[in-house]
């Protein structure tokens, strides 16, 4: 039974709204660190719930398999993190919120996720269309609110509105595509749509594939895959950087989820197998090559994670056209728990150094390495598993992948993967560039880090180093 | 007693390497230890002169493969390897001993008595050596040891350019040489001589495979015995001391590649068209240096192509003769004669203040007497003056080279002639005359330790050759069928070469002749150094020009940049502008569809 | 007696008229309106396919039609939300066009 | 713990006690020190010929369900290489100059490279073989960055990046091993490959023997992907370079060696000619353009490059002769260079230059430089007496007689006079033993040799540990050439 976990998000997020409004001179802070802790236990309690199929009836529209039961704690994990960057991010909030008093609308940033996190956690057993819609749509619009927040500041604004008419334009194709899978299996769950899917009359099959493609380029947007990955660069520099790094992270990855779920029961149809595979990866390669190479002239470093987030997404997709392997699931959700962390790693230290320099360049990274040389090897650390260097998840994540691929025989795609990767180390190393090759500039302000996110710094570098090395204890987790 | 070929090459490795790390600590020690060590050796090398061939030899396997390949250390003591060790080792002992009295002012005294050490053992490794690749083990240490001592006064450009011309033309040779050895093997599946000698009997059914495969092993003799076409390192090896010219680059090191080809003689007479290419190399070698000779001025160099020239004769010797001894026979009479005459034209720049061209000297036969008498000595066995020893060794080989070639043995008759023309040239213009320079005028004579060597090599110079020495040490038959006139006419040119040297330089101030074409040694010297410089280094240039701007290019530019270009275009397809974005949308989904649909 | 087809068509039509005027129109609130008009358009078709298309028990698909409600519902909060966020631009920057949001490119 | 973990950890834990603040050099040394003491001992302790291929083997499964375990072992071949890896890592901290710029990372640094070469060598499941290799990566990359000379930030790129692209390349024909593997039975543990390979349970794999061999080639500078390493070497700081060119670039060879050679036989003959072409280009293109060098820092980058040309034809010709000289190249060629990069370094630090222009003389204020540097410049072109030689020598005897036809054969009365590729390539390696003579020859000569120009007659001689450390190198390499028996039976056991 674990329907009351995405009810207790839920509930805190209200809670905090009521104790935010109604206890106004409480410290925001501290009722984010409440949250933090709340959502720590919500994730010690998913532990004790079995992977279980709640109505495994062909209507079931909410699946709690294994699949669905990890990302309710990847969901509640990059949560937590985001928090913890939010809190470190709250004084540039401050300063483009217009308040009576100071901590003015924080409450709200705090929670915000909160409630983004139970969509994601409905988005990750959703087993219907009906349901994957609404769970969405709840992440997307709390998501339209938290890249807006900053409403002082006209990146943030320009960001918001970007990604909210892009949005529900992507949102509009998901529906339509809906609507014409609906129109040709009479079925919203996707239970129900494999079983039918064998009784589709051939003539029904073009208007199938064409609804099946409205549904791609809306998740395909969701995930950031190319070419409907043209809001990603923008919005990510725009949104305040704790909603990009949680954007980058959770929306990926709940959209990968849903990806993959509907992929699976499309798969089911050999002639729609035999379509679908090939569209996948051609998106992917798409994807693997935009990224990758857009990425290489960045100098922004928000841009630059960016870019690589569609890059990431692109080695994510050669996972999913690689379904028919057995590998291929446990590649993908492996990948998705490596991204996290490393993503989640690069945005806590970038977070206070933009501060002190007052920008995302990579040049304010400059001579990081003498200047607070732990935050410089987590970025390290950062930056290598990203580029996919042995001994780090990264490298793990893209091992899996390309094994996967290898499996299905996607040779473009993995010959595409390694060119790109060789571009992915030369923008990460920029960054190991900037912060050891370069001198710092004579009056770099000092960078101040809280004990919290230093710990939690400390922690993702442990996990990606550990994981890097000895991935069991997450493999034997993964269905 | 089967250790004691062991204690004989080893004992001056360890003089070297104690010389090494201790030498620089005093002249007396290094000196001591090199003559100490070189002189144990030679009373060994007699005593085992004076034994009879041991039947059995220890011998381990350097590498061993099995069957696949097996590469033994091991030593072979036999005729001929006796005789070579008491030459090299009698040879080296008075050199060494001279070389206190030539190097004594000079710098780096440590340095040349380590190399003197490690040449010593080298050259003794080639001479025991049972098989072909401890014979290029040792055949490249006694480059290197040249390459040291070549190298002496490294401060010279033209001796630091010498040295490392000498170790890489011979490296040359060794290509060929080893390209030899590996075709050999490949055939016999050996690398000992003597069970090669057996086994190529049965291969004789292979003439062309063979005939490669001496030929090339040949070539190690060409480099290492300065043979035509790579003999241009010995006359530019002269700027080492001149007791490593002595030694070295006359009497033994150079000799070496004979030796070698008197060690696979029985091999080598199962091939006639490699015994061909052998005696054309030989005789033309032998005249072509002879000519370079008579136009040189350094002293030194003169000696330098009479040696290339006299060990042209031994190699057309190797091809000529019946047995390997005539060949031998010739290098054990050379080695002194030659030896000497270096020692003596030490002697002389010793006196001169290190000048070594004979046009600034001149009458120094009274200020350097007993210098004088032995390199008369010297001399006349060198250009085959009767009764000297050089006649009987060289007129062997000239009498079997006309028999069997006749066109080579008439030119090697003719060579005879020029030896006795430059040979008393050098006589002539260095000790007769008028003094031509200061030094020559306030020359003096050399110290008793560079005197004594002298007198010792003065007599087996001359009595070398006598038919009690080659009892002992050779076996040598006559060859049949000479024509009678040979000797006869012999005798006529060597008294035509000396008298015309007579005539034109007895007393002349400055060359009287001059012959550019000889002068400039045939201008081979700078047809390589044409073809090195514009060839080689050019080609290299070319090619190192293209690996940075074609192979870096292409393998590593263009992709880096051509990805980063790419990059830069794509990045500009984010222009910001979100209806741009939804077009960009709207034609990726119609894309998207095209592909699902229609595909 | 309008057919399925017929139904299709016009939501069809409805889509790319939305889609366009999302392509042209240059004011937000006109493209606002664009992006609903997609939305009505697939609620159309869905109801037009739950209609029609009768399952086995002679019922239609409901969950087309819950479907539909939870559409509208969606629009309306995303409208809210996207009204308030052109109200905070239009403060910062007195426009409602799109083509003045050009600040992050490349 | 297992001896050999105990190896790869030294380095590590050094690098960590050097990064929170001890002592930096002192630390690396005394790492560097047990881990050489260490693993003679383990040479010692290794028992040949008692049937067990590896020995000293430990095992901790990682992903077990893919094969993948931490699993080390070392048998002849394996010991050779860390005794390399282990001895360069002495000499190289002991000839570095600490930097004034962070000295921890610079040593912390030479450590991980270090336990990144220790890990490749004693790993015997392709997964860590692979991963420990690229712990170097990075070290390399901020070396060559921070502490590196003249245009050493495209250096370090190129080298990084090239590395990074060819290791990829090299993942995706380890992956590609794993796939053609009978399923149910995969595995990266080497062993159990090569007992299916024996089995004949493997299919062709000729396309996974190309990915490896193009992998391996990249890392190994195998014409015509060899463009990064001379310009990285000629701009890393000498410890860096010597690790590099003296370890690191070993692991692709050995690599091949360990791993195409007994799996794809048939695909290594089948692809021979290409092979050869590039060997060869490796040999006489890369030679030449080595003699073209006006830098010595560059020559001996070439030179370095050139002479993976000899190893990569040991390699190609793949019968046991040819393959114990590949692997005594290995070493032979990683100490060597490893010295010449030493004193290389200890010139630019005297003199400010590597311009064989500038320099000259040399050997005159600084003898004793002048020897060591002759000795290694006469162990790298392969003068006997150095074990140089011996492996040149096994290659050639071995590749010359590879391949078919075999010349001299009497075939039908007929006697055969015709090379095949194997042997031309023979003879283009033995040209390129004149070459290397050439070029290593006129460096020596132009830097050593001629006239003393005023401004370095005040140069110091060679500093103590450096002269120490380059001593023992020489040493090392001169036993070993005169008994290069022990290593050929140490090798061995390793069933070549």
């Amino acid at each position: 039974m674990s329907f009351p976990v995405e009810f207790c998000v839920l509930s805190l997020g209200i809670l905090m709204l009521l104790v935010d409004s109604f206890f106004p001179s409480i410290d925001k802070r501290t009722l984010a660190h409440t949250a933090i802790v709340w959502l720590a236990v919500f994730l010690a309690a998913t532990f004790f719930l079995q992977p279980s199929p709640l109505w495994a009836s062909p209507n079931g529209f909410y699946e709690t398999d294994a699949l669905g039961l990890f990302f309710k704690r990847f969901a509640l994990v990059s949560t937590i993190l985001t928090l913890v960057l939010a809190i470190e991010y709250a004084p540039v909030v401050e300063r483009f919120i217009p308040g009576s008093r100071p901590g003015a609308g924080l409450g709200e940033f705090f929670t915000l996720p909160i409630f983004t996190c139970a969509g994601l956690m409905w988005m990750a057993s959703a087993a219907d269309f009906v349901m994957i819609f609404c769970a969405l749509e709840l992440v997307t619009i709390s998501f339209y609110i938290q890249v807006a927040f900053m409403r002082r500041n006209m990146a943030s604004l320009e960001a918001g509105t970007k990604y909210l008419i892009l949005g529900a334009l992507s949102t509009g194709f998901l529906v339509y595509g809906i609507t014409w899978i609906f129109g040709m299996t009479g079925q919203t769950g996707l239970r129900g749509i494999s079983t039918v899917l064998g009784m589709v009359p051939q003539a029904s099959q073009t208007a199938l594939l064409f609804g099946i493609g409205l549904i791609l380029v809306s998740l395909g947007f969701k995930v950031a895959a190319a070419p409907f990955q043209f809001w990603v660069p923008d919005v990510y520099q725009g949104a305040p950087t704790p909603v990009t790094a949680f954007l980058s992270v959770a929306s990926k990855a709940a959209g990968f989820v849903v990806l993959m779920r509907v992929v699976d029961a499309f798969l089911v149809a050999p002639a729609l197998q035999a379509k679908l595979v090939p569209a996948l990866g051609f998106l992917a390669g798409l994807t693997l090559v935009y990224g990758n190479l857009a990425a290489l002239p960045q100098t922004n470093m928000k841009r630059l994670l960016a870019y690589s987030s569609i890059a990431h997404a692109g080695y994510l997709l050669v996972g999913v056209a690689s379904v028919g392997s057995p590998a291929a699931g446990r590649a993908i959700v492996f990948y998705l728990l490596a991204y996290l962390l490393m993503t989640f790693l690069a945005f806590l230290v970038l977070i206070p150094v933009s501060k002190a320099a007052g920008g995302d360049d990579i040049s304010d990274f400059n001579g990081l390495g003498r200047r607070a040389p732990g935050m410089a090897f987590a970025m390290l650390i950062a930056m290598l598993s990203l580029a996919g260097l042995p001994f780090t998840v990264g490298f793990l994540g893209k091992f899996f992948i390309f094994e996967a691929a290898m499996r299905q025989q996607h040779f473009v795609l993995v010959v595409l993967g390694v060119v790109t990767v060789a571009c992915g180390f030369y923008y990460y190393l920029k960054v190991v560039r900037a912060m050891y090759w370069q001198p710092a500039p004579e009056d770099a302000p000092p960078v101040l880090v809280s004990p919290l996110t230093r710990f939690t710094a400390a922690f993702l570098v442990t996990l990606i180093l550990v994981l890097g090395v000895y991935p069991k204890p997450i493999l034997d987790f993964l269905p | 007693m089967s250790a004691i070929p062991w204690i004989i090459l080893f004992t001056p490795l360890a003089a070297a390497a104690v010389i090494l790390f201790l030498g620089r600590f005093s002249k007396p020690l290094s000196a001591g230890l090199a003559i100490g060590s070189a002189a144990a050796v030679c009373v060994l090398s007699w005593w085992l002169f004076t034994r009879p061939d041991p039947t059995e030899t220890i011998r381990f396997y350097w590498i061993d493969f099995g069957e696949a390949l097996r590469i033994p250390i091991g030593v072979t003591i036999d005729h001929l390897s006796k005789v070579m060790l008491v030459v090299v080792t009698t040879i080296a002992t008075l050199v060494f001993t001279y070389s206190v009295g030539y190097m004594k002012t000079e710098e780096g005294y440590w340095r040349y008595f380590a190399g003197l050490s490690l040449f010593l053992f080298s050259m003794l490794g080639i001479v025991l050596a049972d098989n072909f690749v401890m014979m290029f083990i040792f055949w490249e240490l006694v480059g290197l040891s040249s390459y040291i001592l070549i190298g002496h006064y490294f401060k010279k450009d033209s001796a630091a350019d010498a040295a490392k011309q000498a170790f890489i033309v011979n490296r040359i040779g060794d290509f060929g040489f080893m390209l030899g050895i590996l075709l050999l093997w490949a055939a016999t599946g050996t690398l000992v001589f003597s069970e090669l000698t057996g086994r190529v009997a049965e291969f004789a059914s292979n003439p062309v495979y063979l005939t490669v495969a001496c030929v090339l092993v040949f070539c190690g003799t060409v480099g290492k015995s300065a043979q035509m076409p790579l003999h241009v390192w010995l006359p530019n090896s002269m700027e080492g001391p001149t007791p490593v010219s002595s030694l070295l680059h006359a009497a033994t090191m150079v000799a070496a590649g004979v030796y070698m080809l008197a060690r696979i003689f029985p091999i080598l007479h199962a091939v006639p068209v490699a015994l061909d290419v052998i005696a054309w190399v030989g005789g033309i070698t032998c005249f072509a240096a002879a000519l370079m000779a008579t136009q040189q001025d350094d002293i030194k160099r003169i000696l330098a192509y009479s040696t290339i020239s006299q060990l042209g004769y031994m190699v057309l010797g190797v091809a000529s003769a019946t047995s390997a001894d005539v060949p031998m026979f010739h290098l054990f009479t050379h080695a002194f004669f030659k030896c000497l005459l270096f020692l003596c034209a030490g002697s002389v720049i010793v006196g001169m203040h290190h000048e070594q061209n004979i046009w600034k000297m001149g009458a120094l036969k009274n200020k350097m007497p007993f210098t004088f008498l032995a390199m008369v000595v010297g001399s006349l066995a060198l250009s085959g003056c009767p009764l000297f020893s050089g006649y009987y060794s060289k007129d062997l080989i000239i009498g079997f080279a006309v028999v069997k070639y006749p066109f080579l043995g008439w030119l090697s008759v003719v060579t005879a002639g020029l030896t006795a023309f430059y040979t008393f040239r050098l006589i002539f213009v260095v000790f007769l005359g008028k003094p031509k320079d200061d030094h020559a005028k306030h020359a003096e004579e050399s110290p008793l330790v560079m005197l004594v060597p002298l007198a010792c090599l003065a007599v087996p110079a001359w009595v070398a050759g006598y038919g009690f020495v080659e009892k002992m040490f050779f076996h040598v038959t006559e060859p049949e069928h000479v024509p009678h006139i040979l000797h006869p006419i012999l005798l006529v040119l060597f008294a035509a070469g000396v008298l015309s040297a007579f005539a034109l330089y007895r007393s002349a101030a400055k060359d009287p002749v001059s012959i550019p074409f000889f002068a400039n040694r045939l201008y081979i010297d700078n047809l390589y150094s044409w073809i090195v410089r514009n060839i080689q280094d050019g080609g290299a240039m070319v090619l190192s020009w293209a690996d940075r701007w074609i192979v870096d290019l292409l393998v590593v530019q263009v992709p880096s940049k051509l990805a980063w270009a790419c990059g830069f275009v794509l990045r500009f397809l984010q222009i910001g502008n979100i209806q741009a974005y939804v077009f960009f949308f709207g034609a990726g989904a119609i894309g998207l569809l095209y592909f699902l649909i229609m595909k | 007696m309008p057919t399925l087809a017929n139904y299709l068509i016009v939501s069809g039509g409805l889509f790319s008229i939305g889609l366009v005027g999302v392509l042209l129109r240059r004011n937000i609130l006109i493209i606002f309106m664009g992006l609903e008009l997609m939305l009505n358009a697939a609620n159309l078709s869905l109801v037009a396919f739950s209609r029609f298309n009768l399952g086995q028990d002679g019922l239609p698909g409901y969950n087309a039609q819950v479907l539909v409600f939870f559409i509208i519902t969606v629009a309306a909060a995303e409208v809210a939300v996207g009204l308030a966020i052109i109200v905070a631009l239009y403060r910062m920057r007195q426009t409602t066009h799109v083509e003045d949001l050009d600040t992050l490119k490349f | 713990m297992s001896p050999l973990l105990f190896l790869i950890l030294v380095p590590l834990v050094a690098a960590a006690f050097i990064m929170v603040g001890s002592n930096a050099r002192l630390t690396a040394l005394v790492g560097s020190a047990t881990n050489l003491a260490f693993v003679l001992i383990l040479v010692a302790f290794y028992r040949q010929g008692n049937g067990q291929p590896y020995q000293f083997v430990s095992s901790l499964p990682v992903i077990p369900s893919m094969g993948i375990s931490l699993t080390l072992g070392a048998d002849g071949l394996s010991l050779l290489m860390l005794l390399l890896a282990s001895l360069v890592t002495v000499a190289a901290v002991a000839v570095a100059k600490t930097p004034e710029k962070n000295p921890h990372l610079f040593y912390a640094s030479l450590m991980f490279i270090s336990a990144g070469g220790l890990g490749a060598f004693a790993s015997i499941n392709l997964f860590f073989f692979y991963m420990f290799h690229e712990l170097a990566l990075i070290p390399t990359f901020l070396l060559i960055g921070i502490w590196g000379s003249g245009d050493r930030q495209a250096a370090a790129w190129k080298a990084t990046i090239y590395l990074a692209l060819g290791s990829f390349v090299l993942l995706l024909g380890l992956i590609g091993l794993y796939l053609i593997q009978p399923d149910g039975m995969r595995t990266f543990d080497l062993p159990a490959i090569i007992g299916m390979a024996d089995a004949g349970l493997l299919p062709e794999g000729n396309w996974i023997y190309l990915l490896l061999l193009v992998g391996f080639g990249i890392l190994v500078s195998l014409f015509p992907f060899h463009t990064w390493a001379p310009q990285a070497y000629a701009s890393a700081p000498a410890p860096a370079a010597m690790l590099h060119a003296g370890v690191l670039k070993k692991f692709g060879l050995y690599g091949l060696i360990r791993i195409a050679a007994p799996i794809f036989p048939d695909a290594v003959v089948q692809f021979s000619n290409l092979l050869l072409v590039m060997l060869v280009g490796n040999i006489l293109y890369v030679g030449y353009v080595t003699i073209s060098q006006r830098k010595l820092d560059w020559m001996l980058g070439y030179s370095s490059v050139m002479h993976m040309g000899y190893i990569f034809l040991g390699f190609a010709a793949l019968n046991p002769v040819s393959l114990t000289g590949a692997s005594l190249m290995l070493f032979a060629h990683g100490i060597s260079i490893a010295a010449l990069f030493a004193l290389c370094g200890e010139i630019r630090e005297r003199t400010g230059t590597l311009d064989f222009a500038e320099l000259g003389g040399l050997a005159k204020p600084m003898p004793a430089f002048g020897l060591l540097f002759g000795f290694a410049a006469m162990a790298a072109i392969g003068l006997p007496g150095f074990v140089g030689f011996a492996g040149e020598i096994l290659v050639f005897f071995g590749s010359f007689v590879a391949g078919e036809p075999l010349m001299g054969v009497t075939a039908g009365g007929k006697e055969l006079f015709q090379f095949n590729n194997y042997q031309i390539a023979t003879i283009c390696a033995l040209w390129g033993v004149v070459i290397s003579a050439v070029y290593m020859l006129r460096a020596y000569r132009r830097v050593f040799f001629g006239p003393l120009n005023d401004r370095w007659s005040g140069l110091g001689e060679i500093s103590g540990p450096a002269r120490i450390a380059i001593a023992v190198l020489i040493v090392v390499m001169l036993v070993t050439g005169f008994f290069p028996g022990l290593l050929v039976k140490l090798i061995e056991s390793s069933a070549l």
